[in-house]
């Protein structure tokens, strides 16, 4: 099927489902819902980095007028153990410190203790009467400090895991983990050329617009219901359950739409402490973070610190890579190195290679998942290092990585051998394209960078309904974070043979559709459009039956075509085909209401590789950086909905580009984040982008039906190196800390010409 | 604990005497004009209740006089509004460069430049461009209306030269002569919506010659406050306003800015960022002034 | 029989083998065979996924493995 | 608290709430009036996703107490469209796939209707300048830009 390119409306652009309710202002967002009799809760949160909280007294609090509950962390379960599987999950008692300390705090922003009130302000002014006593300890703010030996230890119990043996004494590197083929030693000796690189990156964070936020209602037998913003409801109910001892079957969660998440809507925080106010007040409970407490108290991405270095002969084949990389994961263990280690060199052909990374506690918030998690961090270190190697060979950025690049057979460093992927496709594509064959502008520099993420399937569900005059109705589990409506609609119309107008999907919440794990690492299109396949699949194949049994034909008489039941080629029946409408009409008949449905857990999803090039000019007096133009071009096996597919790639690119050339975190030396709001962690406006070019390249991923492979999270990866490399382009100067601030670049400039003088 | 109260006064003696009242009883009373600082800061650092005087209601705040000399900009008037004014805006294109520099569209729609001088920020971006073109405050208080120019009225981070009882009218700028520019740049990371971190105001104005006969250079978030910066100045009268003068006025600006290192910039950038604004902004003046 | 490569992070489960050869069909009798010969490996023999001849498994456990596959196990994957 | 009175239009319709002084239009437009079309991304003005138009001057409501809405004319996202249908606005933003998770959308149709209101033909640069206070982090702007410059020639030359 995946051959099959005579599509009737997969690879269109139409208006979304849901699209007149988001842009007149009827979407209903996590923030929007307000219910009868609800009061406000609010979160009070440590004003220190790291310390032990010695006493927590609440009854000022609980006596002011208005205020109906207040929670610490004595009202939460104790016994919580065990791993919660599925994206944001990692170890339960870690995710339950985590929405509220115990005895200790963690980071700037920790949760100590909540309130519900009748009013925010009330809220806000019990908050402030609540009484907390802290001893504080020194805070452990960078990889550098974590890993002495004799660094302060967020956590005493908390040994360094991987090791070949267990080591005797704790430590603040969590976890350890080699990645390691052949003999790089040897590779190295057989290589012509060797560059070496030290890179880092500071922590970032999604920047999604919507704040998290959720309404929670309990009754009277302790069920709760929970309406929130989130990538996935089920696993938010996975998760509240585990930290709360609730039982699964008494929590219910609604979706709202969902304004934004980049992997960073995959965790709870606020949704516990709602059930429990809820509880406590036996009322529906508000709660809404502000941006600043977004910034504090939510999941960014790791900061890290990597050093590489690649061999290469003459002609440009890669002999030898090794890779050195500390992430940062915040409070709790669970940085993102595994992936950061798998993707490094997944781009290359490399017969030799080491990888050592490093899972690095510090006292700032726990990392969530962002947007292919690692991988941005650990691939810049790499294709700047291929981009030195290719100054130093005097080779083509894109020729150097076509010489090197994987392809189908190739043996990806994480083990398997790859699939059909589609690297080489946009490497060549990126060659010939127009914005590359022409010159640079004067002055301007070019940067070339590979992206790569592997995509993952998991487990969907799906239900089709066809109403009685034949139009369909889509039930699946995922939150539409950009327009996943659309591409299910799509895929429904397209396999169904109907009308996309005809088709409308709908998100149900957790009692009423399948269980689907969370919109994020790339699988919606590809695992839940599987499941709204294959769920449509189940419905041509009762129109068939019921065809049969009105023609009185044997079933295998009976084959769907372009909507429509019609006997099968040599069948001698005078008969008019039935279309859906038909069979819907007499369905009473035939058995009853037409129900498909379909349950799977998705394998192979297919890796999805990027080109991305830009040209980027650099004020000398200054050092701010303009992009001038940028190019993505990516594999996305077979885009479904075309214009979304290019807005993944062009958001990504802008994301991507942000955490290049401005954003940051940047914390004074106790660990307070000085720059929590939209001020001053900048994230790109308007006017610093210019539009962003986009090719799609299709080469379709065998195990999807329509050739689907995943395209949300590889479009952020190249960026960053993009930029780095056009600066270095630019400048003749290699800038390896990021953000490439213009304070930075300037001190990058004036140390050059020191140098030089 | 006391309580918010909001007022709307349509006239200016009614205003004062709310100021006033506050003022004898020891009742915190604060001026909003376009309110884009003071509801931000409300909502952080400083929540202590206290009667809001909005002065968007009085006339004198919202008169703009272009033809009188000196002319006088009324500090409610929100920066969206000087700049749909072509008069203004070819008047005193720096100044109204850098009240369109505040913010996003929907800020400017309502910021003013009394609101941007009253909160007092080092890195207000219309302070050095008023103290460019020389402008003074117009205070008003219970006992009559006093006048300071604007480099005087800012004392440090966040205070002022205005007593409780007083509010600012307004502020006059003396007509610009015949062959005279001013310009205002500022630097930021991004394109649009940052805080400066560092701004230059010039105003230069020319003989027949081409000859600089007098000038004016203000710097921002370079220092406490803005700063006037005779030197900068010094360095540009008399000359043509070649490279080698802007240059100098420019090495005057970073000589006279003590600035702090913080999430924004290094001091060690801003010194040096400072001067490279005074250089450009210096050239866009002067090519303003020969009328080009 | 089918090839099963570990990579490090299990390696102290299976007391420094790296290669295995295991007779299993499917990927359930080769986990079982695995636990047997490693005995405590279970856990993180079961949290892990696996790639069948190139093919990655978040939750392999039912498919069918041809004589002479390869199985990689791998960490899980999770995105944004 | 003394709470105030205040009488507004919002949409063309007149609105009389009760409110605290130091309460923010954003804040009663949402929790108050339950007209929570217009949205709260930050509330420092740095967003843009609260925009509205006061009297038809675009402004974050976020930054606007409510007490200062008295006799005023607040214009808000649910007001845009008419009974005729969307406006051209919305109706190119769903074209070109303008919106991903469509929070910031509220925004950008309020603030893309006061720059076209004002100037009908803006070039790019213009638009990006005017919507520089409306932060998307989904789209990379690219096609918000190219829904307004058709959502403008749509305007100039309605069909």
């Amino acid at each position: 099927m995946a051959e099959a390119v005579d599509f009737k409306v997969i690879g269109t652009s139409p208006v979304r489902p849901d699209g007149v309710d988001k842009v007149t202002g009827r979407a209903q967002y996590g923030a929007d819902l307000n219910l009868p009799g609800m009061i406000y809760g609010r979160v009070l949160r440590s004003p220190h980095a790291h310390a032990r909280i010695k006493r927590i007294d609440t009854s000022r609090a609980e006596a002011i007028p208005g205020v109906y509950a207040v929670i610490c962390g004595r009202d939460f379960p104790r016994g919580q153990s065990g791993e919660i599987g599925g994206e944001g999950g990692g170890d339960v008692a870690d995710l339950a410190k985590n929405v509220m300390a115990r005895d200790k705090v963690l980071y700037h922003g920790h949760a100590v203790a909540a309130v519900a009130a009748r009013s925010p302000r009330i809220a806000e002014e019990a908050l402030a009467a609540i009484e907390v006593e802290y001893e504080v300890l020194p805070p452990v703010l960078t990889l550098e400090q974590a890993m002495r030996p004799d660094a302060p230890l967020l956590d005493e119990h908390l040994y360094t895991k991987n090791l070949p043996e267990k080591p005797d004494k704790p430590s603040n590197i969590a976890a350890v983990m080699q990645l390691a083929r052949g003999n790089v030693d040897e590779g190295f000796a057989q290589a012509d050329v060797i560059v070496e690189g030290e890179y880092k990156i500071p922590m970032a964070h999604q920047g999604y617009i919507e704040p998290h936020a959720c309404v929670a209602n309990t009754n009277e037998a302790g069920q709760s219901t929970v309406w929130c913003c989130t990538q996935g409801h089920f696993e938010f109910r996975a998760m509240t359950a585990k930290v709360l001892e609730m039982n699964v079957a008494d929590l219910k969660f609604i979706p709202s739409e969902i304004g934004g998440g980049f992997g960073g809507k995959t965790v709870i925080y606020l949704e516990p402490l709602a059930v429990l106010l809820s509880r406590k007040s036996r009322r529906p409970v508000k709660m809404t973070m502000s941006r600043e407490e977004v910034f504090r108290a939510t999941g960014p991405t790791s900061g890290t610190w990597i050093k590489i270095k690649v061999g290469a002969k003459k002609d440009g084949t890669m002999t030898a890579a090794s890779a050195w990389m500390a992430y940062e994961a915040g409070a709790f263990p669970g940085a993102p190195m595994g992936p950061g280690a798998m993707s490094i060199f997944a781009p290359y052909n490399l017969p030799n290679f080491k990888v050592e990374a490093f899972d690095v506690l510090v006292n700032k918030p726990k990392v969530a998942a962002y947007r292919a998690p690692g991988a941005p961090q650990s691939m810049h270190a790499m294709e700047c290092a291929v981009d030195e190697l290719a100054r130093k060979l005097g080779m083509d950025p894109i020729d150097l990585r076509l010489k090197n690049a994987a392809d189908e057979g190739t043996q990806a460093p994480y083990g398997p051998k790859f699939p059909p992927i589609g690297l080489k496709a946009c490497l060549e594509a990126a060659k010939r394209h127009p914005n590359y064959t022409r010159p640079k502008p004067p002055g301007a520099g070019r940067g070339v960078a590979v992206g790569f993420w592997f995509n993952v399937g998991m487990q969907s569900s799906a239900e089709v309904h066809i109403n009685e005059n034949g139009t369909v109705t889509v039930v699946e589990g995922n939150p539409d974070i950009g327009g996943s409506r659309a591409s299910m609609c799509l895929m429904a119309a397209e396999t169904l043979g109907v009308p996309y107008q005809n088709v409308r999907a709908l998100i149900g919440d957790t009692e009423s559709t399948g269980f689907s794990n969370v919109t994020g690492g790339s699988r919606t299109t590809f695992a839940t459009g599987m499941a709204v396949v294959k769920a449509c699949e189940d419905i041509i194949a009762q129109c068939k039956a019921r065809a049969a049994a009105t023609w009185g034909l044997d079933e295998s008489q009976v084959e769907w075509q372009d909507g429509h039941a019609v006997p099968a080629p040599g069948v001698n029946a005078d008969v008019k085909p039935l279309s859906l409408a038909d069979i819907a009409a007499n369905a009473a008949r035939t058995g009853g209401p037409l129900l498909g449905r379909a349950s799977l857990n998705a394998q192979g999803a297919g890796a999805s590789f990027s080109v991305n090039f830009g040209d980027f000019a650099v004020d000398r007096d200054t050092g701010k950086v303009d992009v001038l133009s940028f190019t993505a071009i990516q594999d996305a096996g077979r885009a479904i909905h075309k214009a979304y597919v290019e807005g993944q790639m062009q958001g990504g690119a802008a994301q991507g580009l942000g955490w290049a050339l401005n954003e940051e975190y940047i914390y004074d030396e106790n660990g307070v984040m000085q720059n929590a709001g939209f001020l001053d962690y900048r994230i790109p406006v308007a006017s610093d982008l210019p539009m962003i070019d986009t090719e799609i390249i299709e080469v379709p991923n065998p195990s999807h039906p329509y050739g689907v492979r995943g395209v949300g999270e590889t479009p952020i990866v190249a960026p960053l190196a993009v930029a780095s490399n056009a600066v270095r382009d630019a400048l003749g100067i290699r800038i390896n800390e990021l953000p490439l601030s213009p304070p930075r670049i300037l001190a990058a400039i004036e140390a050059a010409e020191a140098g030089a003088r | 604990m006391g309580a918010f109260a909001y007022v709307a006064p349509t006239r200016l003696d009614e205003a004062l005497t709310v100021l006033s009242e506050h003022a004898s009883q020891g009742r915190r009373a604060q001026v909003m004009a376009g309110g884009t600082d003071l509801l931000v800061q409300m909502r952080s650092v400083d929540r202590e209740p206290r009667t809001i005087v909005d002065i968007k209601k009085l006339a004198e705040t919202n008169r703009l006089d272009l033809a009188s000399d000196p002319i006088f900009i009324g500090a409610a008037i929100p920066s969206a509004v000087l700049n749909e004014n072509a008069d203004f805006v070819a008047l005193l294109p720096g100044l109204a460069e850098a009240a369109d520099l505040i913010g996003s569209t929907q800020i400017q729609g309502r910021a003013t430049l009394g609101g941007n001088l009253c909160n007092a920020s080092p890195a207000g971006d219309t302070i050095p461009a008023m103290i460019a073109v020389g402008a003074v405050c117009v205070i008003a208080g219970r006992g009559g209306t006093r006048r300071l120019p604007v480099e005087d009225f800012v004392t440090g981070v966040g205070t002022k030269a205005l007593r409780p009882d007083e509010l600012l009218l307004g502020l006059e700028v003396p007509k610009p002569a015949p062959r005279s520019g001013d310009a205002y740049l500022r630097f930021i990371p991004r394109t649009e919506m940052d805080i400066a971190v560092a701004g230059c105001g010039v105003s230069v104005t020319l003989d027949d010659s081409g000859t600089c006969t007098a000038a004016r250079v203000g710097i921002g978030a370079v220092a406490p406050r803005a700063l006037l910066v005779p030197a900068a100045a010094e360095a540009l009268i008399g000359s043509k306003l070649d490279d080698a003068a802007l240059a100098a006025a420019g090495r005057a600006c970073s000589e006279a800015s003590s600035p702090i290192t913080d999430k924004r910039g290094t001091a060690d950038y801003r010194r040096k960022v400072v001067g490279v604004l005074c250089r450009r902004a210096g050239a866009i003046a002067r090519d303003r002034a020969r009328g080009n | 029989m089918v090839r099963v490569v570990f990579p490090n992070h299990l390696l102290s489960h299976t007391g420094g083998e790296r290669e295995v050869e295991v007779a299993a069909r499917n990927v359930r009798e080769l986990l079982e065979a695995l636990e047997r010969r490693f005995p405590g490996s279970r856990d993180a023999l079961r949290k892990s996924a696996v790639a069948i001849d190139g093919q990655i498994y978040q939750d392999a456990f039912l498919e069918p493995l041809e004589p002479g596959a390869e199985v990689f196990f791998m960490q899980r994957i999770e995105g944004g | 608290m003394t709470k105030l009175h205040v009488t507004t239009s919002i949409n063309g319709e007149e609105v009389d709430f009760l409110c605290e002084p130091q309460q923010t239009l954003l804040e009663v437009l949402r929790e108050t009036l339950g007209r929570t079309g217009t949205k709260e991304g930050c509330a420092t003005g740095d967003c843009g996703a609260c925009s509205v138009l006061i009297n038809d001057r675009l402004v974050c409501s976020c930054l606007v107490l409510a007490a200062e809405a008295q006799g005023q004319q607040v214009t808000t996202v649910e007001g845009i469209a008419s009974e005729e249908g969307l406006h051209p606005i919305q109706q190119k933003f769903l074209e070109h796939a303008a919106l991903q998770c469509g929070v910031c959308t509220p925004g950008l149709v309020i603030a893309a209707k006061a720059l076209l209101d004002r100037d009908p033909d803006p070039d790019e640069t213009t638009i990006r300048y005017w919507l520089a206070g409306n932060l998307c982090r989904c789209t990379g702007y690219d096609k918000i830009i190219r829904a307004v410059q058709d959502a403008a020639k749509t305007l100039a030359h309605p069909a």
